[in-house]
Order: C-alpha cells, then structure tokens, then sequence
C-alpha cells in the first residue's frame, strides 16, 4: 500500500548552504528553493562578494545566517526574513526593504537601506555614504536604523520617514559622529545622534532638538534592542549626548518655483 | 476640503489691480472674448474655471472675466453650450520682436517678481528642428505589390525584451513583453495624472493588448488588477516600490532619466499628495514626494548593472528589466552601456517628451531629438553585435502614426506615447500640468477637478487612438509591401530625408529623398 | 578577347540600393541523383519566355563537374585583365588550384557583348572541412567587394552557375549548356525594371553550393541586409535574392537550424497562427520570429533554393507569387507556371500549389532514409 | 422603466444638465431665447434657479426652469430629478388628484389642474418637485405657481439631461430588475 | 372576491386603485353618504371663493368608477354594519361583503356656545357645506369663523376673497395650534392680518345674538362684541367612527387598526381619518388626518383587502399650507421640544424660517415657512430614521439637499428604482 505524502514538517533541521563556487544567482536559487520547502534557519557559509543575499524574498519567518562578506544588495526588496551577517557587510545593504531585520555584526559599507519602507537593520559598526537615505515611512511600516559606530557623509539624505539612531560608538577628533551634508533634503521622519555633532554639518531644511520625553520613550527599547543583539556593554542610555534632527518643514522646496 | 474655493471667489468686479510684485499678471497674455448675446448666463464657465479667471456678477447679471488669469486652456469654450465664448490674444501684447518675444518678457518678469525657478508643464515648446517631418516613407508601385491591410494579415505585434543571438534546441527564453501594436502608454505617476486617467490609461492597454507604466508614483490597489499591463518604475524616491508592486507587473523600469528634463528629478509637491496618492507612494499625506535625478546608488554603470540584476532577482528572472535615459549627447555610447548592464529593453526619451513639472529652461535647452538618438543607438548596438540583447523603445515626442512608422524605420521596436494619450482625452496643451488644478481633469487629483476626466471615456478615446494609429499602421505597412512590422524595424532604406545636410541624413542613418 | 571591347562594364554595380524585378523560375531535381542534360531546363524556361525581359537570365546546375567533385568549382566573370589579374594572383595565394579554365561560350542571338567567364577547382589549404566554407566564403566576399571588375558567379563543390544579360534561353546556349549533365537543374528568367541589366545582377545567386533563383521582392531588404551585416556579410550586390542566400548560409551553415526552421524564420507565420499552435510547436515558433525578427523575409517572393542535396521552394507568407510542384517518377519540379512543367514532362503523377510560406523540400534518396513524396502540403491535381 | 439616474462620482457640477433641461422645456428650444427672451435671472446667493414669485413677478418674464437639479455639497454633487416612483407619495399626496402615474409609468402632472399647494413638495422625499411660478392656475390669494418635475423629455429618445452631460453622469436605463 | 368600502375619498379612492391593480375580477362597491363624484375636501374652499373651476375639485375623470369597474352606491348613507353577517345595511337593503373598509373620514365637532341653537350656522366640511355657504354669502357682510384651524383659516381666507369682513376666533393662543409652533403661527396671523382678517386668539364667543334665526353679534369671552352675519363652525374634526363602534369594533380616539389596516372585526378594514394608526414618531396609534397617509393607508388597505400583504410603516403627520403669500411645511411634533435639540433658521424679512427638532439624533418635528423647496428630504430622514447627527450643521443650510446626506443612504436613494 502506498504511503500517504506527509506534509513537510513544521521546524526543519537548519539548511547548510556554502556559497564556496555557487555563483550569486545560483545560492539565491538555492535560498529560495529551501524556503519554498519550508526550512526557517538558513546557514551560508564561505559566502564571498555573492550578491543580492535574501533579495526579494518574502517569507516571514525566516533567518539567514551569513557567514564571510556578502556582496552588494544584501536583502534589498527584502520581504520579512531576518538576516544576520556575521562579518562585514559592503554596499547597498536592504536596498528598499520593505519588511524584516537585518543584523550586521561587522560594518556596513555605503548606501544602506536605501528607499527602505520598513523594517529593521542594525548595525553594530561604522557605516558608509549616504545611509538611510529617501527613507519613508507610511503608517504602520516605520523603518529603523540602527548603527553603532560612525556614518559618513549624506546620512539620511532626502529622508522622508522613518527613524534612524547613530550611535557614534568610537567617534574621536579624527573619526566624527558623521559625516557633512548630514540630513540634507531631510523632509520627514526623525534621526537619533548620540555625541558631538557640529551644526554646519546639517542640511540647511532640519533643525536639531533636544530629546523629550516621548524621544526618550521611543530609544530605550531600540538601544536595548541594539545592546542585547550585539552583546554591548556601553552605556547607551545617556540621554542628553543625544540630540533629535527633524525637518522644519515636510516641503523644504515648496518656494523655490514660480508658476 | 479646507482649500477648495468657491470657483468665483475672485470676484474683481472690473477693478484690475496689478500687485507690487506680480508684473507677470500685470499683462494678460490671453483675452476670453464673450459673446454677451449669446451668453445665457448658466454659469457653466464659472463653474468649469480653475484658474480664476471667470466670475458671475450679480448687480450686471453678467459673466466677466480677469484676463490676466486666462492660461487657455479653452474649458470654457469647450463647455460652454451656446459657443459664446472665443479665446483670443490679448491687443497686440509687447512690441513685435523677434530676439525678445512675449514669453521671454513675460519670463523675465515672472522671475523677477518672485526671485524662482521658472516652472512649466508638458514638453519642449520651442521651434527646434523635427527630424520626424523631414523624413518621408516610401511606397510601393508596380515592381512590387502593395498589400491591402483590409483583407490581408497585417502584423503589428511587438515583442520587446532581450532575444537570443540564435536559435538552440531548446531555445533560449527571455521574458518579453508582447504588445499588440508597438504603441505603449508613457510613464506617467498617479499624483502628476489624475487616477481616472491613469485608470484609463490601464484600461486601454488592457482592451489594445498593450502596456502602460505607472510612472514612479506606485501602483493604485485598484490598478493591481491591471498588472499584467503595467509597466512599474523604480526611481530615485522608490515610491511605492515593494515586492509585491515589482511582481506584480509585467516589467520593471528603472528611470534614470527624463527626456523633457535630462538630470532633473521629480518633484511632486505636497499640496498633490493627497489621501490616495499618499497611500499608493506610501509616504503620509501632503508631504513633498521628493524624487531627485540620480539615483543614489547609480553612481556608475555598474550600479546600474546591480540594481537591474537586483530587481531580476527579486523578480526571479522572470520579467525583462527596462532602463529609460533622456536622449543625450553621446546616447548611443550610454545606451551600449545599459545593455552590456543587463537591460532587456531600453528607453530613449528625446527632448520633446513631456513632464508634469520641470524648470522652463531645462525642458526648453537640454536633451537632443528622438530621432537622432534613436538612429544612432539602433546602428551603435547593431555595429556591436548587441542590438538582440535589449529591445529598443523611443519615448518622447512620438504625435502620429507616421512618427511611430518612421521611428519604426530608424530601429525602435516601440513607443511611449504621453502628451499624445494626454490629448486624446482632452489635454489642450495649455501646459499648466504643474500647477495641479488641469481645468480637464488629467493632470490633477483635486476631486473636484479630477471627475472632469472618466476612466471609461479616457480609455475608450484611449482606445480609439490607438485603434486609428495601428489602422494607420497597417494602412502605410501594406502601402510598403509589408505585413510585419518585424520588416520595417531598422529598415532605414524606407525612409528618405528631405530638407537635411548629409551629416544629418548620415546621423539618421538614411538617403536624401530622390535617390 | 572581343567580349571586352570598348569600356563596357559588365560588373558595375548600380548605385540603386536594390534591384527590384519580377521573374519566372523553373527547376527540377532527379531525386535518384541520374543527370540529365540542359536541354529540359532550357526548354522550360523558353517556355515561360514572357516573364522576362532579356535583361538577365541564368542557370544553376548540380552534379556538372564529377571529375572534380572534391574541388570548390568556382565560377567567375571579369570585366577587364587587371581584374583577372588581381583575382587570380589572389587564388594563387589562398587556395590550391586543382585545374582552371575559360568557360566555353557561344556568343548568339541576344547575348553579343559579354564578360570572362572563367572557372577554378580548388581546395582550401589546410583548413578542416566546415572552416574550408567558412574560407571559401569568406574569399568570395572579399573577391566580390574588394576586387573591382571581379565577381564571383558560384563556388560550390561539383556545381555550377551560369548567368547573364539576355533571355535564359539565349543564355543557355552562349553557355552551352545542352553539354552539361546535372542531377539538379533551376533557372530563372528576368525582368528588371528600373536598373540596366548587369551580369551580376541576374540570378541565380550562390554562396559555396547554395543557389538561388528568385521571383519577387523582398520589402523587408533594408533591414535583412543591416541585419546580415553585423554578422559580417557584405552585400555588394544590391539585390534582395542575395540576401536570401546569406540568411540561408547564416540559419543553416553557420546556425545549425534545419531547412524546416529556416523555412519558418524567412515565411514566419502569423502570430494569430502561432496563437493556434499547440504549446510546443508555438513556442518554437514564437522563439524563431523573435530571434530572427530581422531575418523575416517581407514581401511578396518565390524562391528555390538549390544546393548539393536537394531542392527548396519556398513561398512568402501570404503567396503572392506564383508556385507550382510536380513530381513525375523520382524527378521532382517547381516552377513559376505549370506550362514550364507539362512542356517537358506532360505526364505529372501529382502537381500542387504549396501553402504559402511552408517549404517544400525535395532531398535527393542519398539524403534521405527513404523515398518520400514532397506533396504533403498544398494542393493536389491529379494529372 | 427606464429612469435617470445620476453617478456621483462623475458629476462635475457643471450643471449642464439644468441647461439643456431648461432648454429642452422651452417654448423655442434656443437656448439664448430660452434664457433671454423666455428667461429669468438667477438667485443671487446660490445660483439657483428663482423660485421666489415676487421675485419672479418682479423679473417680469415667465421662464423655463429646470427640472434637474444639481445638488453639491463640498466636492460632491450630483443631479436629482424625479425618480418616477412606482408607488409615487406625490400622488398620494395630491391635494386634488393632478399628479398621475402614466401608462409607461411616468409620474406626471395635468398642468391645468394644479392648484399649487405643495403638497407633492413635502411629500416628496427626494426634494425633486420644485413650483413653477410661472404658471397658476389659481388667481390670487397667494401667487401659486404650478408643480413641476421632470417628464423624462417625451419628445426625446434620451433626456436633454441624460444627452448633454458630458461625463456620463446622468445614465437612462431600467433598473427594475435590479 | 367581493370588496364594499364605506366612504368616497382619498382612502377610498386608493383602496379602489389598490384592489383592482391587484385583483382583475374583484367586485367593488362604493357606498356614500355624499352624493358627489369623488372630490378633494381639501380643494372646498378654493371652489368657495371662486378660485377654482368645479371640475378641479374631483380627484379622477368622470369616468373613474367606470373604468375601475365599481358598483356605486352614492348619497346612500349607511346604517349598521353586520360584521356576524358580513353585510353592511342602508336600511333599505343589505350590501353583503367578503372584504369591507371603512373609510368615513370625519365628522365636524361642534362645541355648546350659547345662542347657537338659535342660528343657522355653517360647517365646512363637505363640498355640500361649501356650496351651502356660498348661497348663504349673499349679501352677508360680517363673517366669524369659530376655529383658526386649517379649515377655519382656509374657510376665513376664501370669505376674504369674496369680500366680506372677516373675523377669526380661537381658544387658543395661536393661530393653526395643532399644526404649527408659536414662531412659525406668528407669521401666518400677520399674513392673515395683512390680508384684513382679524384674529382673535385666546378667546371664544360667550353668546351669539340673533334675530330671525340669523347671527347678528358674538359676544367674546374677552368682552368686546364683534358683527356677525354669517357664522361659521369650524371647531375641529372628530374621526367618523360611529358605525364601527356600534358594530363593535375596537375604537379608541378613532377605529384602531393594525400597520395592515385591519381593525378588530375579521375582514374589516379601516383608513384615513376615522383610523387609528401607528405614528412613526413615537410609534404609538393615533388619528392623523391628513391626506397622504389617509391615500396610504387607504392604498395599504386595499391590497391587504385583495389578498396582498402589505405592511404600513407608520404614519408621519405632514401638512403643507399656504396663506398670503406663505407657504408653510411641516413635519412630524413641531411643538414637542422636550428633551430635543432645536435648530432654528430665520429670516424675518424675508419671511423664512425653518425650525428641525432633533431627539436622540433623529429628527421628530420640522418645519419650514417660505423656502420649502426640497423639505421633503426630511420626510425620508424621519420616516427612515436616519441618524442626521453627522451632517447636523448643514440641515437648515439653503443648500441642504442629497448631497449632505451619507453615500449609503444617497446610494439607497438614486441609484435604484423606487
């Protein structure tokens, strides 16, 4: 008698997957396949340059571990997975993301959560060019950027939504918070720095504000979140290093044109 | 609903008072001439006004006008049921100058009144050459039979999208998109149109087996049904760019650049976003949608090559990756470039294409023809063996059958059509698109406004024009002895020039008419 | 040598982008490879006399050189001795030279002033068999392009063309050909209309064994001939039968399609018939049109196509120019008109009009596993 | 029966519906002798139609008004006319029995019967009955004036409302099996 | 199946049209005590005053009972009803019935005045009692109207016309008090003053002197004396329900019957003034003599009587009326302002006012003097009980119309047959 097919069972064993010789589309095919056959923790190994990591995967539920540096677009157009990378990221990381968390437990290079409409990246290290910027948020996608050490310049350029905390971890004389141009075209969303940051840096459409209560309300379970995720020791918790950049207006160039 | 006003709030009572800094209104450009024996005073003009001008006083009982407001956009004429109304010129306007003309003056005012950057709508209005009339199609007779299109198969289906070099056993398969005629809707973003006519525009391609593009505005849930004709955007904003809008479509774009404004973004002000648009961009309500030219991970081309495989990837392969750049100066090196990147299909946006909104003096100087462009990337990516890999699509201003047919001939293997599907709903060209009051109810989401254009008569006019091009189509294929248009695409031997210099017939790629 | 007197050229190319002409074509094929002499061919393409004008006429014939049958026989007209000069210090250099010599002509009726008519048996040097045509071809473009007053008429193995400026009968007997015996036999009768009749120009025209001759006008040539070109053919000719030959040589020689497929890609059919198709024969289809959308051969055409193995007949897509097939015994004919049949085999044992735009392929039994009969499209008259 | 029914979400208040109704009613059909000869002035506050009788006396001119009427309210408007009910309450309601419901199911009104008493105005729950005062078939006392609603322009395949509107926003179908 | 209907007006006429739309075969009788083709009381006193051709006063061609096919028994009164019997008697013969509706209307009340067993006075109900008082206006100079109700003011107002002087006297404070609120009366007596006829509110007559069996002089209750030739009783209206109590029928105020027109006794049917129905309002019977519900009910009643269910939502009283130049509506307890929020629009010189009573975001009383058009809208909200709470700020606005109202209910409204 034949058996009964039986459904796939609901936690799989942890699907292994080295990228060693797999070109990038070939691993992404094989990330892919092992979701549609419902595995939930992903490990990729020897992973070297491979890009576009989890790129328009949408399956809630998911963890990817990356092990070795992942190429450009790591989760862009993500859809709900959790990636973590275990090393160094390069550029492009949740390129217009629209759901899920990324961790990265090394540094990220330029152009992180470009166009991002949700969901989560942490940071542990420095940052790049121009992160975090055209970040929108509508409703209840709100996303969040969290990055530990420093950022260079254009951070948050044209951001329109969202949220980003730059916590400055290692900011010195020679290495500030941030880099120029910081928050230019800003036209929404808010922006946490924790440390010094010189004013002319800032685009000339935000102001900086202390934080209030609703501010300190809203940072302490991010920074918990970003203290527990990368096992930090320092105290983030100081309030007033930090400051609130935010738009002056939600239309910086509503007067530049004449009809 | 805080800002509407009552149509005739202005009511100047024939107290014409030029402000301290408004010279530009100081001169009225157009006069609304009223035929007061005609005129019934229905106030259906009143009533159909956006901009101002027409107000019903009632101690005259009479309708009047405030000139100086008047765009001409001919809505009241159009409405008006008894043909009372004329638009004419007003008086002899400045001095008869051709180095300073009316609209140069007027400018000069304009920016002096208020220290801006002149903005305008729709395309390039200045008198530059257009290749398109100085080329001419040839027809059979005798030696060869002309076709007649009426009894005999005439082919106008165009498949767009990366080919392969040759054939293989099994063949190699590469998502194309297939269009019936080698026609397709413009990019245009719900927010710069109307959704009625962005809904019309769905509407027609969906009846004529062709596509339209959301522009970089999103997809409306409600055009979601309509995926399978959509062509989505991603640009620099990534409004309203998720998984599901990139799967959900038959094609992604990614806009680099536009043709009525090469290296100027988009700029959406706040006061269009409303509650609708707000949740197709998904950006709250009466913000800016800021959408600036680069894109800011394109900074070379081998970004471009990441984010087009990107986006295949995200798509798992299965739709064609579509790049659209402004027709440039050396277009034809860029647009090799985009095909060894990866794209499937290539757009080329001539300097005539139009915009919802873009700084008069970039629309009006920056960007080259279409035609030129088009000649010159169809023979560069031929000379490099490359044309197969990406299917070219001519974009920018593309007004007749006979453009589409001769552009045909130069190497496209479609078109976008705008301002031409624009007026074939009632687009007057009065090019006021950026002040988002269109008195048609095209180029704005005012809802008192927007009514004024429906989806099911923009598609069905939609619909006929296209109808009427293919008919035109067919009509000038048969004329040639052909019936594919498989035949004519890049068949420059049916084009001759009339009117140019060599080094323009050599650019176009075809002969001086007679030989 | 009198056919070069005074400054007649015969190889001048016009400066027209293409010739256009009306014809009539007749061929047949002995399927079970006897050859026959060319007085059959001769009699039907008399017979259809008044599709022409005399401005150009010509024959292709298969299975003429047994005695050489291993060589690349290659024909080639010369407008003056510098031209055959330069050419044959050319064959020298590249080729190894079996036997050459002066084609035998008859110079009578129409045909008075005329070209060198010479021809070469040669091998490639040191090549592999299929990069010996890809040689082959190669020097005959450059011949063709490069040497002026030059122009290859064929250089297939064991084949022959022979063609010119006059009506096809006068031709055959200038080229004598009632000498020459050949499993193969296609000819062409021809009425240019707009462009002086120059001996290149008429048909057939050949690439290696290839021949063509055609009825008809390719409207689709601007871009089958921009299309061609980025593959590196060089079309010098200036006429669509040309291109016909060279989308044959790219499809089948250099791309490996059958003859079925390269029937499908120069007569596609309509997308509103590939729609019909069952899944796997319309994705072919559809694969074929768009790979080689630029290879559709547009307008109104007949055309047969010979070559070592058999013959073709092919009608455009809507058949606008007329077709007929007959097959008596293991001969096999195609022609313009039945007349030029029934004139030379009046007993038929099947005669039909093929549909258009599907091939009709007569292959000789060597080339086939069994007899088969070519009527398995069209319509059938009995005789 | 086939009825006009308006689609909101159409209407572009332009009220050229009222215009062609206006003119589709009058004694000449031309639009300016509608209006000019035949017409009334407008209310000044709100652009409607007067309805005033001193008003109207004063103008001095009986007029064709419009048995359409745009209704707006913010952004939304719309047309209303008479829904030529089936069970009509303006019948039930008529004071002396001059409303009718027709043969084709046409609510109508003998003209020279209607006293003028407005008892199909209050009865009437669309608001789609308005008073004529340009006729009366009662001399005094008050200025009377007569009922006047929509008749689904008998002379017409399709309603002057219906034909002119330029948005598709008045359709003429029958509904009833809906 | 046999139908007989007592009465020959508007609840009568419905009932006709219902029964014979529904069944083709139905036997129909009509039995009246008026001798007159079915005629509007409610059009008397314009053919009094001569406003009116007579032919305007009958609510159907003359042909009516012909083409419904209706047996008439006109100007036969009827006496008893044997609901054990089903038959109904005019003491000359018996009428037998399978289905009977009593449609008797009303009957003047008249209240003792002193004197008044001296003089001939006049009721103004009938179109007889019209006629009747047109003969009697010869000559006369001196009119009193007894009563400033509709009739009253009506009856007053047509004297006017035809020239006399009139005088109106009621008890109570305002005029019309039944029907309208103070504000609102206030209007209608200046309009009535304006016109020359003098009202007397708070007051009633004490003693009518005559001579010769005529009026000469009321005496009021306030002292003064006013002339009188020719007087008028126009007190009120009680509902007819004489026959069905002595049948023994339930009857409360009037005949009370259920939301299917059905009174207790099997069979029998009762609309218009002489019924007691169900209010929408406060959803309690009462008598609302008025002529749409008196059309409705009689409509609902001959179908149920023709074996088609029908259901009566409930009556809403509803009246219009016009004196001078004033046009007034209303709807539903316009006096009632307990517990209610009020919203009131006025326009003294323009005459305009319009008053709307909300409870519990329901409307229960409108009104509207002058600027009427499109009031019926608030009959739908109070028949369908919309909730107005959302667009309570714009329901006195000039503009109000659909278009204020919420899309399910505008949807409810346009876009399906109704």
């Amino acid at each position: 008698m034949a058996t009964e097919p039986t459904l796939a069972p609901a936690v799989m064993e942890p699907v292994v997957i080295s990228a060693a010789g797999l070109s990038y589309r070939h691993l992404n095919e094989q990330v892919r396949s092992a979701i549609r056959s419902g595995a939930t923790e992903i490990t990729l190994n020897d992973v070297m340059g491979h890009r576009y990591i989890g790129t328009g995967i949408h399956a809630p539920g998911v963890t990817i571990h990356v092990n070795g540096v992942p190429g450009e677009d790591l989760g862009a157009f993500l859809d709900g997975p959790h990636i973590i990378v275990h090393n160094n990221a390069q550029d492009g990381v949740g390129n217009t993301m629209n759901e899920g968390r990324i961790e990265i437990h090394g540094q990220a290079g330029d152009v992180v959560g470009y166009g991002m409409r949700g969901g989560r990246i942490l940071i542990r290290g420095d940052v790049g060019y121009r992160v975090g910027i055209h970040m929108k948020g509508y409703r209840d996608k709100q996303p969040l950027i969290v990055t530990g050490g420093c950022a260079g310049n254009f951070y948050g350029e044209y951001m329109a939504g969202g949220c980003q905390v730059l916590l400055g971890i290692g900011q010195s004389d020679k290495k500030p918070v941030v880099g120029q141009y910081c928050a230019s075209g800003m036209h929404g969303g808010v922006m946490y720095i924790r440390g010094e940051l010189d004013g002319w840096k800032l685009g000339k459409e935000v102001q900086q504000i202390p934080l209030d209560r609703h501010d300190r309300e809203f940072l302490k379970p991010v920074l918990e979140d970003f203290c527990e995720t990368f096992a930090v020791k320092e105290k983030l918790l100081e309030f007033d290093r930090f400051v609130r950049i935010a738009p002056v207006s939600a239309r910086p160039y509503g007067r530049l044109y004449v009809y | 609903m805080e800002y509407y006003e009552e149509p005739n709030a202005r009511v100047a009572l024939g107290l014409r008072r030029p402000e301290p800094g408004d010279w530009y209104h100081g001169y009225p450009e157009y006069h609304v001439e009223r035929d007061d024996d005609k005129c019934i005073r229905c106030l259906v003009c009143v009533r159909q006004c956006p901009y101002d001008c027409t107000f019903y006083d009632p101690y005259r009982h009479g309708v009047y006008n405030v000139h100086e407001n008047c765009v001409n956009c001919r809505r009241c004429e159009f409405m008006c049921p008894t043909s009372a109304i004329r638009m004419t010129k007003w008086g002899a306007g400045f001095r008869d100058n051709d180095n300073w003309k009316q609209k140069t003056i007027r400018t000069v005012y304009k920016q002096a009144d208020s220290g801006a950057v002149s903005l305008t709508g729709l395309g390039n209005d200045r008198e530059y050459v257009s290749y398109f009339d100085r080329m001419v199609i040839d027809a059979s007779q005798v030696t060869n039979p002309s076709i007649d299109p009426l009894r005999e198969p005439m082919e106008l289906r165009a498949y767009i999208g990366k080919k392969p070099e040759r054939h293989t056993n099994p063949p190699e398969v590469y998502p194309n998109l297939k269009a019936e005629l080698p026609v397709i809707f413009a990019p245009m973003s719900f927010g710069a149109i109307s959704f009625n006519f962005q809904r019309g525009l769905a509407m027609a391609a969906k009846e004529a087996g062709t596509y339209f593009n959301t522009g970089e505005g999103g997809l409306h849930p409600d055009l979601r049904q309509y995926g399978d004709h959509a062509i989505v955007q991603i640009a620099s904003g990534r409004f309203g760019v998720s998984l599901d809008y990139l799967s959900n479509a038959a094609a992604c774009e990614i806009k680099i650049g536009q043709g009525a404004k090469p290296g100027i973004g988009g700029h959406l002000p706040g006061e269009k976003v409303t509650w609708d648009v707000s949740r197709t961009r998904m950006i709250p309500e009466g913000s800016d949608a800021l959408s600036p030219a680069p894109q800011h991970d394109i900074y070379s081309i081998e970004d471009l090559r990441l984010l087009i495989y990107g986006l295949k990837e995200a798509t798992e392969y299965t739709r064609p990756v579509s790049v659209k750049i402004a027709a440039v100066h050396n277009v034809a090196a860029i647009a090799s470039g985009i095909v060894r990147a990866g794209a499937d299909i290539v757009v080329v946006d001539g300097f005539r294409g139009g915009t919802g909104a873009a700084p008069a003096v970039i629309r009006d100087h920056v960007g080259i023809p279409v035609e030129v462009a088009l000649a010159q990337v169809d023979q560069r990516l031929r000379e490099e063996g490359i044309r197969h890999q990406a299917s070219l699509i001519a974009a920018g201003g593309i007004r007749s059958s006979a453009d589409v047919i001769k552009g045909l001939a130069l190497g496209a293997d479609a078109f976008y059509i705008g301002t031409a599907a624009m007026v074939a709903v009632g687009c007057t060209a009065c090019q006021q698109c950026h002040r988002g009051r269109c008195s048609w109810g095209i180029t704005t989401n005012r809802p008192d406004l927007a009514p004024r254009l429906q989806p099911e008569v923009a598609a069905e006019r939609l619909t006929n024009l296209l109808h009427g091009w293919a008919h035109e189509i067919k009509e000038m294929l048969g004329m040639m002895g052909l019936n594919s248009i498989e035949s004519l695409r890049g068949n420059r031997l049916k084009l001759r020039g009339v009117g140019m210099t060599q080094v323009e017939l050599d650019t176009l790629g075809i002969q001086q008419a007679g030989l | 040598m009198p056919s070069m007197r005074g400054n007649r050229h015969f190889i001048r190319r016009p400066h027209q982008e293409k010739d256009i002409s009306a014809c009539g074509i007749i061929g047949f094929i002995n399927r079970d490879g006897t050859r026959v002499s060319g007085d059959a061919i001769i009699r039907s393409i008399a017979n259809m006399h008044d599709r022409g004008n005399g401005l150009g006429g010509g024959f292709a014939a298969y299975g003429i050189y047994p005695e050489h049958a291993d060589a690349y026989a290659l024909h080639i007209m010369y407008d003056d001795e510098r031209a055959i000069a330069e050419t044959e210090a050319l064959i020298r250099n590249t080729l190894e030279t079996e036997h050459a010599e002066t084609i035998p002509v008859h110079p009578n009726g129409t045909v008075t002033e005329y070209p060198e008519f010479r021809r070469y048996f040669c091998h490639a040097p040191d090549v592999e068999e299929r990069d010996a045509d890809e040689y082959m071809v190669r020097l005959v473009m450059r011949i063709n392009a490069k040497i002026e007053g030059a122009y290859v008429v064929s250089s297939g193995r064991n084949m022959g063309a022979f063609k010119g400026v006059g009506f096809p009968e006068d031709l055959a007997e200038f080229f004598c050909l009632q000498e020459y015996e050949a499993y193969l036999w296609t000819a062409h009768n021809r009425f240019p209309t707009n462009t002086p009749g120059w001996w290149g120009g008429a048909h057939p025209f050949t690439l290696l064994d290839w021949s063509i001759v055609h009825n008809g006008e390719i409207s689709s040539y601007g871009i089958n001939r921009r299309y061609l070109e980025s593959f590196g053919y060089a079309c010098t000719l200036m006429t669509d039968t040309e291109v016909v030959a060279y989308i044959f040589d790219l499809l089948v020689r250099r791309h490996g399609l059958s003859f079925e497929q390269a029937a499908t890609v120069m007569a596609p059919p309509f997308w509103q018939d590939i729609d019909r198709m069952p899944p796997d024969e319309a994705a072919e289809a559809t694969a074929l049109r768009q790979t080689y959308a630029s290879a559709a051969l547009n307008g109104p055409f007949a055309f047969l196509f010979g070559y070592n193995g058999g013959l073709i007949g092919l009608n455009d897509r809507v058949k606008l120019r007329p077709l007929v097939v007959a097959e008596r015994g293991d001969t096999v004919y195609m022609a313009s008109e039945e007349s030029a049949i029934r004139v030379v085999s009046p007993d038929l044992d099947t005669l039909f009009y093929p549909v258009a735009g599907q091939p009709v392929i007569a292959r000789l039994y060597s080339e086939t596993a069994e007899k088969t009969s070519v009527a398995h499209g069209g319509t059938v008259h009995g005789n | 029966m086939k009825r006009v029914y308006p689609r909101e979400e159409r209407c572009i208040n332009c009220h050229l519906c009222e215009v062609a109704c206006i003119v589709e009613h009058s004694e000449t059909k031309l639009p300016s002798a509608a209006y000019h000869v035949e017409g009334l002035r407008f209310n000044r506050e709100d652009s409607r139609t007067i309805c005033d009788p001193a008003e109207a006396r004063a103008a001095g001119v009986p007029k064709p008004l419009n048995r359409t009427l745009v209704q707006t309210a913010g952004y939304l408007s719309l047309s209303t006319n008479c829904r030529h009910c089936e069970e009509p309450d303006c019948v039930l309601a008529c004071k002396n029995g001059s409303l009718y419901v027709a043969e084709d199911g046409r609510v109508l009104v003998q003209e020279d019967k209607c006293v003028g008493c407005w008892m199909c105005v209050m009865a009437c729950r669309y608001g789609a009955i308005s008073r004529n005062p340009a006729r009366s078939n009662v001399p005094a006392v008050a200025f009377n004036g007569i009922n006047h609603h929509c008749d689904l322009c008998p002379e017409r395949e399709l309603p002057a409302c219906v034909w002119v509107c330029p948005t598709n926003a008045l359709v003429f179908e029958d509904r009833d099996d809906q | 199946m046999n139908h007989v209907i007592i009465g020959n007006s508007f609840a009568a006429l419905f009932a006709v049209e219902a029964i014979r739309r529904t069944d083709q075969d139905a036997e129909i009788t009509v039995i009246s005590r008026e001798p007159q083709h079915v005629y509007s009381r409610a059009m008397i006193h314009e053919m009094l005053a001569g406003m009116v051709r007579e032919p305007m006063v009958y609510l159907r061609d003359w042909d009516f009972y012909k083409r419904m096919r209706v047996r008439t028994m006109l100007g036969r009164t009827v006496t008893r009803i044997n609901p054990g019997l089903h038959t109904v008697s005019t003491g000359e013969d018996e009428t037998p019935y399978d289905r009977l509706l009593i449609a008797t209307g009303g009957k003047p009340f008249v209240p003792p005045l002193n004197g008044l067993q001296d003089v001939a006075y006049h009721s103004f109900i009938t179109l007889e009692d019209a006629k009747k008082l047109k003969a009697a206006c010869e000559g006369r100079r001196n009119a009193v109207v007894l009563g400033a109700g509709l009739i009253g003011l009506q009856c007053a107002e047509a004297l006017r016309h035809m020239g006399l002087d009139v005088a109106v006297v009621e008890m109570a404070d305002t005029v019309l008090p039944m029907a309208l609120d103070t504000e609102s009366s206030q209007t209608i007596a200046k309009e009535l003053a304006d016109e020359g006829i003098a009202v007397h509110t708070g007051d009633t007559i004490d003693l009518i002197i005559s001579s010769d069996g005529h009026p000469t002089e009321c005496k009021l209750r306030s002292g003064g004396t006013i002339p009188c030739d020719l007087l008028v009783i126009a007190v009120g209206v009680r509902p007819n329900i004489d026959l069905a109590k002595d049948a023994g029928i339930t009857t409360d105020r009037g005949i009370v019957v259920n939301e299917h027109m059905e009174t207790s006794a099997e069979h029998i049917y009762a609309a218009g003034d002489c019924a007691q129905g169900p209010e929408i309002v406060t959803g309690i019977t009462m008598p609302i003599p008025v002529i749409p519900v008196a059309s409705t009910q009689g409509m609902i009643a001959g179908y149920n009587m023709a074996g088609k269910r029908r259901r009566y939502g409930g009556a809403l009283a509803l009246n219009a009326m016009q004196f001078g130049g004033v046009q007034v509506i209303s709807y539903g307890f316009v006096k009632d302002e307990r517990d209610g929020e009020v919203l009131k629009y006025v326009d003294p010189p323009r005459k305009i006012y319009r008053k709307v009573i909300i409870k519990n975001g329901r409307i229960t009383g409108a009104i509207f003097v002058k600027d009427v058009d499109r009031a019926g809208i608030f009959r739908h909200l109070m028949e369908k009980r919309i909730d107005v709470t959302p667009f309570k700020e714009h329901l006195l606005s000039p503009h109000f119309g659909v278009a204020h109202l919420p899309a399910e209910i505008r949807a409810d409204m346009f876009t399906r047959p109704q």
